[in-house]
Parts: structure tokens; C-alpha cells; sequence
């Protein structure tokens, strides 16, 4: 018998949780001497506000969708990978390499190739740490974080020194081709004959991530490959005596959690700053944790729970931009997300829990 | 109203913005006037913020570093009809004023004075991240001081390969430890938060330092050699002051325009020696007058001295 | 020691009353009131899940109760925690150690019972006091090894010395036969004697009703979370008990024909296993098992079982080496380069000993279960992805054939109780009719029902014709269901008996590692479980 | 290379490896117990910031170090309240009050000096100031032993060798007495702890409070020891490389001692041979600066694979499900 029914689970719990880690977020901004109250109306309004704030919310929800996924396909195998930093970073040096070595004609041709390049790229980094874990029984969460850094050294003398333009200041890769630039949700809105958004980075991958809500669910609830994830996830003995081989599901994972925080790259790298700059993922590669986390490891929860990343960030960066308060405060509000959501969910989930054993009694 | 956007360090950063803030501050307090300002907070909304600003009409926007410069190309041609200033960058548009530092002539003198300064014949640079801007300090640097002291050495460290090398006074401080155990007796610091570390460090150590960007000579009086000074703040201060009239094109900050220079104020006054003052002033007038070429590394990567 | 109750005078040394305990929506423990006389030993039986153990450790502090009353040798007492309870003087020893690993003995003996915050005094004292109740009880160990590298029997004796130490009236023991020997539980049997004739209370939980029979003095029967009754030892029968324990009449002797062996179906020959810390867990097997034959491996667990399971599932343990020939209908099969996949295409079949840890995953769905290890049989696949809805039909037919309740294959497997489980575990690897069958612990934790249709379930499979291989620490097991019984004690075949011409004590001797031919010292009684109750 | 630099480069590792050394002992009693702790940077994060805030206003390094020690508890209360009380995800409440400590330290420090995080720089008192141990001077002429005493052992702030100090302390309060037997166990098995009558929730919040105390004193020597003043993000990784520190030295005080002076003995000559020159070919320094952590996953791969981790570490003590 269940304590509780399943939407309170799934849906109640991570609510209530979110409601306490905003209460003492409001505390905090009231602690800064701001009133919550207008930091929340700057926030709404400038992320939700207009089309043009939706425009920016897209475009970062789009960013820790993947990066969300990423999280998610790797703990559904009993992973934590923290290493969606470093490898959202190295997707970017694939799409720009691939966008770099060849003259595109059209963006429709140098999207797949990016994709391709951007996941390689990402699945790559990924490779490593999974290869030492399945084999060597290294921790995984130290290795990401160890290759995190060394992701950052590796692209800042790339950058510098191989993929630079002569005379350019900026350790930046050389802009990508025109025909390779991806269209913007603002151009698709035109075509229709819609005025929206209106020089916005959100663009077409926002659709492509959507479409990697949806791969990953059915990889991981409808395939084999996912059974075989989830299993070994929830046991590894049981794994192993079901004949799953514990390394190829550790590396096959970790390989699809890199190629997924690799493709993020498709969004800030080639959608938006369309060539590579220095820390280009800002960040999003950890926020990717708390995406997951809020969405409950489930891709249509990752989407909600971006989006909503989305809003903080846009709303956040809002906040910082017209008012005194500086952005630190969206890491503190996703800190404490992360705590409620993450780490602290049975300080509701047992008080509920009692509530709901109480209630099935009373009706019993 | 003009309006200022502050690149990802932030205004308080000790140096670079700073400077443009002070600038943004005098114009305000000479004026009685306003401006608008906004402090960059992700890569992404360069661009907003921009066009924010232009669509709310401010004029001239000036924004400080190059990393605005592909954004700002993009964006020019959209709003003929406001001036943009950025700093540190080439942005060639007709609505755009590029300012631009010789900062390896201010490095040289730097490094003249450091090697009138130095007794070990040694002199040390710490930079911040390991970028080719920085590159384009040190190589100035190291350029003034082997004019000054042909057997001499510089001893080169950078912090770091991320961003986190502009905020680790703790290896900057182990930086100037390390320099100094070389024979290290003057070290320039071009490192934003970390230099702050290196200042202190020398400080602490009884050597000599050199400041960066903002005069920071009044950080550690009688400590601080001199600080290479970058006239963000003027060049801020006369694109408000000229306001819609700001005159596009590119406007070099050489020494000659005194864009840069070496500060020289009560808290350095007594490690000034003659000599020295001789020596800066020669280089001064050999810069100024085309008989010293001081070598730009950013033009092909590359410093002629090592 | 000083916060110990003043005993009245002739009070029982335990008197419960009332006590309720609830895990969630599970009631484990409902009202229950016992009364354990001071000077006796108390036997406590009933099915696996019954809440004997949750009432144990809520005599000793482990946990809390929702409600219901404590008196120690009469008078009424709150245990709040474990402390509370040593310094009442009850000791317990759990079905599951509760040792560290890689601590020495002396070390675990001390832990919560220092006698100052300086370690070197208690360790030394404690090594005098431990030299002093071995010799007084026949309990020795080596005060500095570390306990990984104990046996179980020794491992419990470290348990029984810490409430010892700790100078325990009460000793509580959770299935302490379980992982012994005969000889050992014979031995532990005389050093309770001796505690109880010291005037010390004893409370013994088991399964084995000839352990009841043999040593208690009362016993209390628990069914469901209640005490459904407390009788007198010298007053009742193993079958009037067994009857109380399952509520109802029980018949457990398994119906069959006798076996009629095929051709071989399995051939082990000199199999070596040396595990990655490189102890040698088996030490040259040799084995046959033919079509339409169950060979019962019986042994103390921990003797190489395991391992041999493991290694013929196709799934031996991370970084060990192996030796030796495995053939399976005459075909060679790699000992090493194979995983359990390729064994069940070869038509192996596996009951694993741990369902909840290896058979199951707990938290799939019964229908996701029943496709457990066979997940990519080509009539599951539907293209890319599985069909979900050929599954779920595979999965329902088997639950209602194997009477699984209740019988929702949507519901998590660890909702279902532990004789469920095993059903669903059985129902997957026996419905696929596999060549040989391995089975580990079919009925552990399973309650009398079940094991009834267990069993009738392992021979028809043998009656098909097929091969199985039956692992099981239950002796009345092995007799019951094997045509022929090898004996494993320290990773070799002790010996091999026919099931109507081995006793107990012979089968026991071989447990032992005591080779045969040696005259058996200690005879033990021949078996009264529940295969031989009638 | 010579004697000296080789002293010099020592000396440096010294100062290099001191917070390593503290918040590495600071996981080591947190994962003694069971209680895994990637929050080690935030902790020392928030101490650096506290220790300097304090320090400032005060003008006392003591009290700043106080204000540290109370910094990184809070930190540790926080992660005691979600691994222990609530059973949570370790890991994730480490990385929760990483970015906690990112963000916190930022806006209260930007709304206490407006320096955009900073703290305004701190000068004489307080400041942790070095100390020349006794006779330092008089036997430096002495050859070999002289300069080793009065450059490398001599000459550093308290905290150095309060941390030090800490390796041995370490090793006696987890052998030698009770409190260590019991953290052990606890991190081994809680089950044998709490029915032995202890309680596994104080061991381990006592655990998690010795951890606090010491990444507090590590994130006070950063901010107000070895530099003078708060710098956002101014643990840049030390954290991290202190848990791999850890791993390496397979959870055991000594070891530690070895594993953390690796590591600033890496950092040390990083800093002292930026470029690399072997010869044939110039290892660019952005390789030199992402050693440690390449070591780290090498030394990781190649000779801790095997490292056993306390059994109970990372698991919540559930008694009833
Ligand atoms: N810590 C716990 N949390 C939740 N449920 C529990 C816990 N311990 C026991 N239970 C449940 O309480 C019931 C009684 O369990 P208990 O262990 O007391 O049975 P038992 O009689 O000792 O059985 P066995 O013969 O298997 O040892 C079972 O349904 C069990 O699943
Ligand atoms: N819950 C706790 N919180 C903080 N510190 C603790 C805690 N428990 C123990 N300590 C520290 O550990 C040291 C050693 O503890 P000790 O071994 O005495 O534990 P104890 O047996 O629980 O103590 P006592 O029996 O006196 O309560 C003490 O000095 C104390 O400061
Ligand atoms: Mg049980
Ligand atoms: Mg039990």
C-alpha cells in the first residue's frame, strides 16, 4: 500500500516544496532591504510580461531542458552527473567546429551536422568519467566536477590559440557562416504573419528540445535500452543478474546524458551568439541539477521545471538589470530550490504523508 | 539621457568599469545631469540591453569592453539614429565611436619604471586569465623594461584559464610569493579582484607594485610603484559631455592624447626617484614623437621579447 | 548498571501489555500483551512478517511503540532508546548482526559500553572480561580479529558477548539457528541452558518448531501483527503449533513420483572460484544433474552456494577467476565472456537465493517484473521500443496462474508481500520452461501457503522432464523435494546421499565438514520441521 | 634547482595546502561518519566571507575567525538538517549550499560594503599576521636544518599550524578514544551504534559540527590569513580539490596530510613554472593550471579505485521505512 496517493507524490510535494524555497527567497531579498513584492512584478513582467520576455524565458528554459535531460537520463541509471558544465562547454566547441570547417548553404543542413557534432562532443566528455566508474569504480560525481575544470582550460586555449581570428581581442572562434544562422522564434512568428518576440535569442532549437522531452521519455519508459536503464538504476545487483552489463548501461548513459547537455549548444552556441565565446554555458550546466531535481527526474517535468528556470533567470536578470538587486540573488533562489526540492523533500513529504495515512484512516 | 552598461565584472571592480563609472560620475556631478546604467548579468542579454536602452531613447550609449563588439555590429545598423561608444574595440559602424588604449605604451613605461625601480634586476608580471589582452599588457610591459634593463628578467604568471582567475587573491598573493622567491622586486599586477591579492601580497613582502586600469596607488601608499593608468573614465567623460554630437569613428587613447599614462600622485611621490622620471619622460617623448615603436601583441600574437 | 528495576518479588522478568506498532500502513505489531516468567526460556514463533521481530526490538528500544505498556521484572519502565534498555539489562541479538564490519572484536564489544572517553582502559578491561565469559561459556573468539573475517557462528557469538558484557538478565535472540550448523546451534542450544539455569531470561525467536520443542520452556505464537496464544512447551505439538502459526490445518508433504532420469542435462566438473579478494570460494565441484531430476544442495549458508548459483546463472562475481568445466546438454558453456542472458537463452532458468536484492527490482511494477531478464524476448520487442501491451497480457496470465495477490500487475513489487514476490519470481523463471532450473532458497521468507505450491510447482517442472538445481539452507526442504542430496561445506561437495537414506544427524555431519565415516558425536534428532509434521 | 627555491617552492605548498589540509580533515570527520560532503567549498565559502566581513568591523582577526567558524556551521547545520533529519540526497544538499554560499556571500556582501561582493581590504589586527618562531633567526646561519627551520617551518600565520596540529589531534580523537570509535562505527554501520544505545543523529550532527568548524577556520585563513579580504568566489575550487583529497588518502588523517600537500605542492610549482618547457615541446599554462584536477582524475583511475568508502557514507539511517 502506498502512503500517499501518486499526484501528491509527483505533483503536491515538489509544490509545497518550491512555495517554501520562494517564502525564503522573499525572505532574503527583504533581508537585502528590496521588497519582494516589486522584485516579483519586475520578475513577471519582465520574463512573462510581454512577448519579448518570453522571448529570453524560451530561450534559457531551452538551455536547462537539455541540460535537465541530461541530469535525468544519467540518475535514472543511478548516476549524478555534475559534469553538464563542462560538457554543454565541449558541445560548443563541436558545433563550432563543425560550422567553422564547412560553408554551410543552409541552416536546415548545418542543424543536423551541429546537432551531431555538438552531442559527439558532449558524449565524449562524458566518456571518461562514465569509462572510470563502470571500470574503476572512480566516483562519478568527483570525475565530472574534476572534468568540468579541466573543460574550461582545454576550450580557453582552444579558443585562444587555435580557433582566435588574428587581431581579434575576444578568445572567441571567428563568427559562423550566415546560411548556418538558425532561425529565430521572432523570423518563424513573421512567417506567419505575427509580430512576437521581436529580437529575442529563442529560436528554433526550443523545438528541438521539445522533441527531446518527448526521445527521452520514450527512451526511458518505452525502450528496451530504458528498461534496462531504469533497472540498473534501481539495482545494480538485479542488473547484473538479469544479464545487463553494468558497464555498457554506465557508459551507454552517461553517453546519451553528455550528448544531451552537449546539444544545449545548438542553443546559446549557434541559436544565439552564433560563434563560440568563453564560458558560453554560464552556468546552466548546474542549473540542469535543479531542473531535474524540480521535475522529478521525468522529462515533462524537466520541461515544466525549465521553463520555470526560464522565468527565474530572465525574470532574475531583470531584476539585476533595472533594479539595485544584484543577480546574485537567482543563484540563491535556485540554491534554494535545489535544498527544498532536493534535499530537504521529506520535510514535506513526511508531515503529508502523516496527513494522508490520517485522512485514509478517518475514511476507513 | 547618455547611458553606460558595465561589461560582466561589474562597476565595483576596482578598476576597468570602475573607471567608467567615475567618469559617468564626474560628467554627473560637472552637469547636475542623469544618466542611465545597467551592469551586464549573462552573455544573452548584451543584446537586450542594448536595444533596451536604444529603444528607450538614451544617447550616446556607452558600454565598456570587447566583448560587446560583435553584439554592437549587429545591432547599430538597427538604430541609425543613436551614437554608440564602446571601449576597448573596433566596432566599425557609422553610429559608432571605437575607443581604443594603447595599453602596451603605458605597459612600457610601466616597465621602464620598474626597472629604474627594481635593484634585483628582476621584475615580475601577474595577469588574470589567460587571455590575449592581457597578453597585450605584458608584452608592453616587458618591452619598457628591456629598453630600461636589456639584462634584466620579467617573470611571467597568469592566474587562471576561467573566469575564476579574475577572483582568486589567493594564488595572486602565492604568485607574488613565487616571483619574489625568483628575485622578483617590482611586479605588475593587470588581474582585476586577483591583482588586488597581488598588490596586497607585495605589500605585505616590502616590495614594489604596479596597479592596473584605475590609479590604485592609494591602496597601499608608499608600496604601490605607480598604476597604469587607462583614461576610461575621460573618454567616458567626453562621450557624455559631447553627447549626440559624439564624433563616430575610431578614437585612439594613446599616450600622446594621454589615454594612458602612468599616475604619479602624493602616495607614490616618494619612490620616484629623478632617474626614473628622466627615464619615463624620455620614453614619453620617444613614443609620442615615432622613435620608439612599441609593439601591439594582439596584431599578430606575437611579443619581440621574451 | 544501577538504573536497573528493583525485581519484585516473584514478578515475571517481562510483562507486555498492549503493545502496538504501526510502519506506515503497516500494522506490525496489534496489542499484544506477553508475559515471560524470569529463569525460562521463551520461545516466539510465527510466519515470516508475523511482527515478532518489531516486538523484539521494541523491547529493546529500537524502536518506539504507538501504544502499550513495559514492565521489567514488574515494574513498569519507558524504554526510549537501546541505552535505556542495556541499562535494564536486556541484550539482543538481531537476525541481522549489528557489527562493524571492520572492527576488531574487542572493539564491537566495547562500542556504547566504554568506560571512559579514553579508549586504552575499556579496551583492556574488556579483553580480561571477555577471557574470563568465554571460559565460563564456551563462547571464544579471537578478541583482535576483525569481524569480516569471522564465520557467522562466530560473528553471533560476538553478539551474544557484547549483552554479556554489557551483563544482560534478558537475552533476546532474533532466528539465531538460521546460519548455523547443527553442531553449532547445538552449541549455542547448551550455552542458553547454562544462562538459564544462572537465572537468566531468555527469549528465542525461530522458525524451527523441533528448536521450540527442544529447548523452550513456554512459547508464544504470533500470526498477523497479534499473540495469538502462549502455552506451555511440555503442553503442545509441533502441529497444534504449526496450526496456530498459519490458522489453519497444514499438509506439507510434497506428492510425488518417483524421478525418472534422462540423459544429463548439467555436468560440472572441477570448478574452481577464486572471488576478487582472492579467497577461494569453491574448491573443485564436480556435479550432474539429469533431465527430469532435482538435485537438493544442502549447507550451511556462505559455504560456496552462492557462488555456484551465480556462476552457472552466468553472472560471477566482479574480478574473479574460475576454473573448471561447465557443461550444459553435452554444449561447453564459457565460463567466463557469458552473461546471464546468454545462459537464459541456453534454456537456464534462475530462482535467485535474494529476490528482493537480485530477483526483483523493487520498485517496477509487477508487469515490468515478470519480464525481468527476458525483457528482450523477441515477443516483447514491438520495432524500437517494447510492447508494453504483450507484457502486461504475459504478465496477467501469470499472476493469475500462480495466484499472486493480490493479483494487479500495476502494483509495485514492493508492495506485495514476501511470498508474493517469490511467486512472481517463480512464476517468470518456471513459465519459461527452462532445461534446468536453478532455485536458490525457493521458500525463504515465504509463508506455509505458498511454499505448498512452490513445491508442487518445482516438480511438475521435474516431472516435464526438465533438470533443476535446488539450493537451500532448509534441510526439511532438501529432503522433501530432492531425488538426490549434495552436501557443500567450504566451496566442495561434502558428499552426496539419497533423501530415504539420510538422517539429519549424517546430513548434519556433512554440514559440518566433518568427513564421513567419522562416528557422529553429537546426535541430533531427526527432523520435526513442518515437512514432518502430518 | 636549487636548495633555496626548492625551499621556496615547499614553503609556498605550505601556505598552498593549509585550507586544502583543513577542509579535507573537515569531510574526513563528515564522511567518517556517513555523511557525504561536497559542500565542503560553500562551507569554506561563507566562512571567508563571515571571517572577513567581522575582521573588518571589528578590526580583530580572532573575532573574524569566530564569525568563520559560525559561518561554515551554518552551512553545516543545513546539510545536518537535510542528510540526517530528513534523510535527503547527500550530494545534492552539497551542491544546494555550494551555490547557497555563491549567491548569499554576494548579496550580503554587496549590501553590507557595495563593493560588488568585496570586502573592503583588511590591514593589521585584522589580519592573521605570520609568526617567526623562536630562534628562527639565530638558527638560520646553521646549514641545511637552518633555513629549512626558519623559511619553511617558521614564518607562517597560527592557522597554518593550527592546522597542522590538526592531523595528529585527528588521528588520536579517531583511534584513541570514544567519541572516535563511535564516529567510526557510525560511518560503518549506525545500525551498531544505535543499538548499542548511542544515538546515530548526535554522533553524526557532531560530525557535521566538527566539519563546520574546521572548513571555518580554512575559509578564514583564506579570506583574512593568507589574503586580506573577502573576494566573491575566492575558494575558486579548493573544495573540490580537498574531496578529491580525501578519496585519495582513503579517508585516513596521515594520508591526508600527504594527499593535501600533493596538491599544493602541484599548485606551487604551477605557479613557479607557468610554461612548462620540456624540450621539445612548451605545455601551455592552461594545462599547468588544470593539472590537479587531471591528476586528480588519474590518480583517481589509477590508484584509489579501490578506496573503500565508509559503508554507511551517503546513506541515510532509515530505522523505519
Ligand atoms: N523498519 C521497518 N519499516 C517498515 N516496515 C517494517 C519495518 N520492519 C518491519 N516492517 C514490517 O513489519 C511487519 C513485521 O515485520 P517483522 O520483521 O517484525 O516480522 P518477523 O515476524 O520478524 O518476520 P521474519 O520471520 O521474516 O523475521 C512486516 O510486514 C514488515 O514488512
Ligand atoms: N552532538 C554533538 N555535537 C557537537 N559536538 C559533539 C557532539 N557529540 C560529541 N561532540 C563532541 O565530541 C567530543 C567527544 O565526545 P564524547 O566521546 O564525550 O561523546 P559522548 O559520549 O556522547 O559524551 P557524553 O557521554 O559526555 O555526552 C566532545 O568534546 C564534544 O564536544
Ligand atoms: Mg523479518
Ligand atoms: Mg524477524
Amino acid at each position: 500500500m502506498e502512503r500517499m496517493p501518486k499526484w501528491a507524490d509527483v505533483i503536491l510535494t515538489p509544490l509545497i516544496s518550491l512555495v517554501l524555497a520562494f517564502a525564503i527567497s522573499a525572505l532574503v531579498i527583504l533581508a537585502i532591504g528590496e521588497s519582494p513584492t516589486e522584485a516579483l512584478k519586475v520578475m513577471v513582467e519582465g520574463a512573462l510580461g510581454s512577448s519579448y520576455g518570453w522571448g529570453f524565458t524560451l530561450y534559457y528554459a531551452t538551455n536547462f531542458i537539455f541540460t535537465g535531460l541530461a541530469v535525468t537520463v544519467a540518475y535514472h541509471a543511478g548516476l549524478f552527473n555534475i559534469g553538464g558544465e563542462g560538457q554543454a562547454a565541449m558541445g560548443g566547441l563541436g558545433v563550432a567546429l563543425v560550422l567553422l570547417a564547412v560553408p554551410w548553404p543552409h541552416w536546415a543542413l548545418a542543424l543536423p551536422a551541429a546537432m551531431v557534432g555538438a552531442a559527439v562532443f558532449g558524449a565524449l566528455w562524458a566518456l571518461i568519467p562514465a569509462w572510470l566508474q563502470a571500470k574503476r569504480g572512480s566516483h562519478i560525481v568527483i570525475t565530472t566536477i574534476m572534468f568540468n575544470f579541466i573543460a574550461a582550460a582545454l576550450l580557453n586555449y582552444v579558443l585562444v590559440n587555435l580557433l582566435r581570428p588574428v587581431g581579434s581581442m575576444d578568445p572567441a572562434s571567428a563568427r559562423f557562416p550566415e546560411a548556418a544562422h538558425l532561425p529565430k522564434l521572432t523570423d518563424m512568428a513573421l512567417a506567419f504573419g505575427m509580430q512576437w518576440g521581436k529580437n529575442t535569442p529563442a529560436n528554433v532549437t526550443f523545438f528541438v528540445a521539445v522533441i527531446a522531452c518527448l526521445l527521452v521519455w520514450l527512451l526511458i519508459w518505452r525502450s528496451r535500452l530504458g528498461y534496462e536503464i531504469r533497472a540498473f538504476g534501481k539495482s545494480e545487483r538485479g542488473a547484473v543478474y538479469a544479464g545487463i552489463s553494468p558497464v555498457r548501461i554506465t557508459v551507454i548513459a552517461m553517453l546519451i546524458s553528455g550528448a544531451l547537455a552537449g546539444l544545449m549548444a545548438i542553443n546559446n552556441v549557434m541559436g544565439e551568439a552564433e560563434r563560440l565565446v568563453l564560458n558560453a554555458v554560464e552556468g546552466a550546466g548546474f542549473i540542469g541539477i535543479a531542473v531535474a531535481l524540480m521535475g522529478r527526474n521525468h522529462p515533462f517535468g524537466v520541461l515544466l521545471a525549465a521553463l520555470l528556470f526560464g522565468f527565474l533567470y530572465q525574470g532574475g536578470g531583470e531584476l539585476a538589470l533595472w533594479t539595485s538587486v544584484p543577480r546574485e540573488l537567482i543563484v540563491v533562489i535556485q540554491a534554494l530550490v535545489i535544498l527544498f526540492t532536493g534535499a530537504l523533500d521529506n520535510m514535506v513529504r513526511m508531515p503529508l504523508e502523516r496527513i494522508f495515512m490520517a485522512l485514509r484512516k478517518g475514511r476507513a | 539621457d547618455p547611458a553606460l552598461i558595465f561589461d560582466l565584472g561589474g562597476k565595483f571592480d576596482k578598476s576597468f568599469n570602475e573607471a567608467a563609472f567615475n567618469g559617468a560620475e564626474k560628467w554627473k556631478a560637472e552637469t547636475g545631469g542623469s544618466y542611465k546604467e545597467l551592469e551586464m548579468q549573462s552573455e544573452a542579454q548584451r543584446e537586450q540591453a542594448l536595444r533596451r536602452l536604444a529603444e528607450t531613447g538614451a544617447n550616446p550609449i556607452v558600454m565598456t569592453g570587447f566583448a560587446f563588439g560583435e553584439v554592437l555590429n549587429q545591432i547599430a545598423p538597427d538604430y541609425p539614429d543613436t551614437k554608440f561608444v564602446i571601449i576597448d574595440m573596433v566596432v566599425e559602424q557609422p553610429n559608432v565611436q571605437s575607443v581604443v588604449f594603447t595599453e602596451e605604451q603605458g605597459s612600457y613605461l610601466a616597465g621602464v619604471m620598474a626597472a629604474k625601480a627594481s635593484k634585483s634586476g628582476t621584475v615580475g608580471f601577474i595577469g588574470g586569465m589567460d587571455i590575449p589582452l592581457i597578453h597585450k599588457f605584458e608584452c608592453g610591459y616587458a618591452q619598457g623594461f628591456k629598453a630600461a634593463n636589456p639584462e634584466g628578467k620579467v617573470i611571467i604568471n597568469y592566474t587562471g584559464t576561467t573566469p575564476a582567475a579574475w577572483n582568486d587573491p589567493v594564488k595572486g598573493g602565492e604568485l607574488v610569493k613565487a616571483q619574489i622567491s625568483q628575485g622578483a622586486d617590482v611586479i605588475y599586477a593587470a588581474a582585476g579582484g586577483t591583482g588586488i591579492g597581488v598588490l596586497q601580497a607585495a605589500a605585505d613582502a616590502n616590495i614594489l607594485s604596479i596597479g592596473v586600469d584605475s590609479n590604485q596607488n592609494h591602496l597601499h601608499p608608499g608600496k604601490i610603484l605607480t598604476s597604469m593608468v587607462k583614461g576610461v573614465d575621460n573618454s567616458v567623460y567626453d562621450a557624455f559631455k559631447a553627447g549626440t554630437e559624439v564624433q563616430p569613428g575610431i578614437k585612439v587613447m594613446d599616450l600622446a592624447s594621454g589615454g594612458v599614462s602612468v599616475a604619479l600622485d602624493d602616495n607614490n611621490k616618494p619612490l620616484i626617484t629623478e632617474d626614473m622620471t628622466a627615464a619615463v619622460d624620455a620614453a614619453t617623448k620617444g613614443i609620442t614623437g615615432g622613435e620608439i615603436k612599441v609593439h601591439d601583441y594582439m596584431t599578430d600574437n606575437t611579443c619581440p621579447v621574451q | 548498571m544501577t538504573a536497573r528495576p528493583e525485581a519484585v518479588n516473584g514478578a515475571p522478568a517481562i510483562e507486555l501489555r498492549g503493545i502496538s506498532k504501526a510502519f506506515g500502513p503497516v500494522q506490525a505489531n496489534k496489542n499484544i500483551d506477553l508475559i515471560v516468567p524470569r529463569g525460562t526460556i521463551h520461545g516466539i514463533i510465527g510466519e515470516n512478517g508475523a511482527g515478532k521481530s518489531t516486538l523484539m526490538s521494541i523491547l529493546y528500544g529500537f524502536y518506539r511503540p504507538d501504544a502499550g505498556e513495559i514492565l521489567i521484572g514488574g515494574g513498569p519502565i519507558t524504554i526510549h532508546d537501546s541505552q535505556t534498555a542495556i541499562r535494564a539489562g536486556i541484550g539482543m541479538v538481531f537476525q541481522h548482526f549489528k557489527l562493524v564490519q571492520n572492527f576488531t572484536v574487542l572493539e564491537n564489544v566495547i562500542l556504547g559500553a566504554e568506560d571512559g572517553r579514553l579508549l586504552r582502559p575499556s579496551l583492556a578491561r574488556a579483553r580480561g572480561e571477555l577471557k574470563r565469559l568465554a571460559s565460563e561459556y564456551e563462547l571464544q573468539v579471537d578478541p583482535d580479529a576483525m569481524i569480516e573475517d569471522l564465520s557467522v557462528g562466530h560473528q553471533q557469538r560476538v553478539e551474544i558477548l557484547k549483552a554479556l558484557y554489557r551483563q544482560a538478565d534478558i537475552l533476546i535472540l532474533d532466528e539465531p539457528t538460521g546460519v548455523l550448523t547443527p553442531a553449532e546451534a547445538d552449541h549455542l542450544f547448551r550455552i542458553l541452558r547454562g544462562l538459564r539455569d544462572e537465572g537468566k531470561t531468555i527469549i528465542l525467536i525461530t522458525h524451527k518448531l523441533r528448536e521450540i520443542m527442544e529447548i523452550t520452556d513456554n512459547v508464544s505464537v504470533m500470526r498477523r501483527g497479534e499473540m495469538v496464544a502462549s502455552v506451555k512447551t511440555s503442553e503442545t505439538s509441533p502441529s497444534q503449533l504449526a496450526e496456530l502459526m498459519v490458522g489453519r490445518k497444514v499438509l506439507l508433504r510434497v506428492e510425488k513420483a518417483p524421478a525418472t532420469p534422462g540423459a544429463p542435462v548439467l555436468e560440472v566438473r572441477g570448478l574452481r572460484m577464486v572471488d576478487a579478494a582472492g579467497v577461494e570460494r569453491l574448491r573443485g565441484i564436480d556435479l550432474d544433474i539429469r533431465a527430469g531430476e532435482v538435485l537438493g544442495i544442502a549447507g550451511v549458508a556462505g559455504n560456496g552456494q552462492s557462488q555456484l548459483l551465480e556462476i552457472l546463472g552466468g553472472y560471477p562475481e566482479k574480478g574473479a577467476r574460475l576454473e573448471g568445466e561447465i557443461r550444459l546438454k553435452g554444449a561447453a558453456l564459457p565460463l567466463t565472456g557469458s552473461d546471464a542472458r546468454a545462459r537464459r537463452e541456453a534454456g537456464v532458468g534462475h530462482v535467485p537465493e535474494d529476490r528482493q536484492v537480485e530477483g526483483l527490482i523493487m520498485d517496477f511494477s509487477a508487469w515490468e517484473n515478470v519480464a525481468f531478464g527476458y525483457h528482450d524476448a523477441p515477443e516483447f520487442q514491438n520495432g524500437w521500443l517494447m510492447n508494453q501491451a504483450a507484457i502486461r497480457a504475459d504478465a496477467s496470465a501469470k499472476i493469475e496462474r500462480f495466484d499472486v495477490r493480490p493479483p494487479n500487475p500495476e502494483l509495485a513489487a514492493k508492495n506485495f508481500s514476501g511470498g508474493n514476490q517469490q511467486k512472481i519470481v517463480v512464476a517468470r523463471e518456471v513459465e519459461r520452461n527452462p532445461d534446468l532450473l536453478l532455485i536458490g532458497q525457493p521458500t525463504r521468507g515465504v509463508d506455509i501457503g505458498a511454499i505448498e505450491f512452490i513445491h508442487k510447482r518445482i516438480i511438475a517442472l521435474r516431472d516435464a522432464g526438465k533438470a533443476v538445481l535446488l539450493v537451500s539452507v532448509e534441510l526439511d526442504e532438501i529432503l522433501a523435494l530432492s531425488d538426490r542430496i549434495a552436501v557443500m561445506f567450504d566451496g566442495r561437495i561434502m558428499g552426496e546421499r539419497l533423501p530415504d537414506q539420510a538422517t539429519t544427524a549424517d546430513l548434519g555431519c556433512l554440514m559440518a565438514g566433518v568427513e564421513p565415516g567419522t562416528p557422529p558425536e553429537q546426535a541430533i534428532p531427526p527432523a520435526m520441521g513442518p515437512a514432518g509434521v502430518a | 634547482m636549487d636548495f633555496p627555491t626548492i625551499l621556496q617552492i615547499l614553503d609556498s605548498a605550505v601556505r598552498l595546502m593549509t585550507p586544502l589540509l583543513l577542509a579535507c580533515l573537515a569531510g574526513l570527520y563528515s564522511e567518517r561518519a556517513g555523511v557525504f560532503d561536497i559542500g565542503l567549498e560553500g562551507k569554506m565559502l561563507m566562512a571567508a566571507f563571515a571571517a572577513a566581513a567581522v575582521a573588518y568591523a571589528t578590526n580583530s582577526a580572532w573575532l573574524g575567525l569566530c564569525a568563520g567558524i559560525m559561518g561554515a556551521l551554518a552551512m553545516s547545520a543545513i546539510h545536518g538538517l537535510a542528510a540526517i533529519t530528513f534523510r535527503g540526497n547527500q550530494l545534492i544538499s552539497g551542491v544546494a549550499i555550494n551555490f547557497l554560499a555563491s549567491g548569499l556571500t554576494v548579496l550580503l556582501g554587496q549590501k553590507i560594503f557595495g563593493l560588488a561582493g568585496r570586502t573592503p581590504a583588511l590591514a593589521g589586527p585584522a589580519r592573521f599576521s605570520e609568526i617567526t618562531l623562536p630562534f628562527a633567526e639565530a638558527l638560520r646561519p646553521v646549514p641545511v636544518i637552518g633555513p629549512i627551520y626558519a623559511e619553511l617551518i617558521s614564518g607562517h600565520t597560527i592557522l597554518v599550524y593550527v592546522a597542522f596540529a590538526m592531523v595528529p589531534l585527528t588521528w588520536w580523537v579517531l583511534y584513541r578514544t570514544r567519541f572516535g570509535l563511535r564516529l567510526r562505527a557510525v560511518g560503518e554501520n549506525p545500525a551498531s551504534v544505535d543499538t548499542a544505545g548511542v544515538s546515530v543523529t548526535r554522533l553524526r550532527y557532531g560530525a557535521v559540527a566538527i566539519c563546520g568548524v574546521l572548513c571555518g577556520i580554512a575559509g578564514a585563513y583564506l579570506a583574512t590569513g593568507i589574503s586580506a579580504g573577502f573576494v566573491k568566489e575566492m575558494t575558486a575550487g579548493r573544495g573540490f580539490i580537498a574531496l578529491a583529497a580525501l578519496i585519495f588518502a582513503k579517508w585516513r588523517p596521515w594520508a591526508a596530510l600527504g594527499a593535501t600537500f600533493l596538491f599544493g605542492l602541484l599548485e606551487a610549482l604551477a605557479n613557479r613554472f607557468p610554461n612548462l618547457d620540456l624540450g621539445i615541446i612548451t605545455v601551455p599554462s592552461m594545462f599547468m593550471s588544470a593539472l590537479p584536477y587531471i591528476l586528480t582524475v588519474i590518480i583517481l583511475a589509477g590508484f584509489v579505485g579501490r578506496a573503500i568508502p565508509p559503508r554507511a557514507g551517503g546513506e541515510p539511517y532509515v530505522k523505519e521505512r
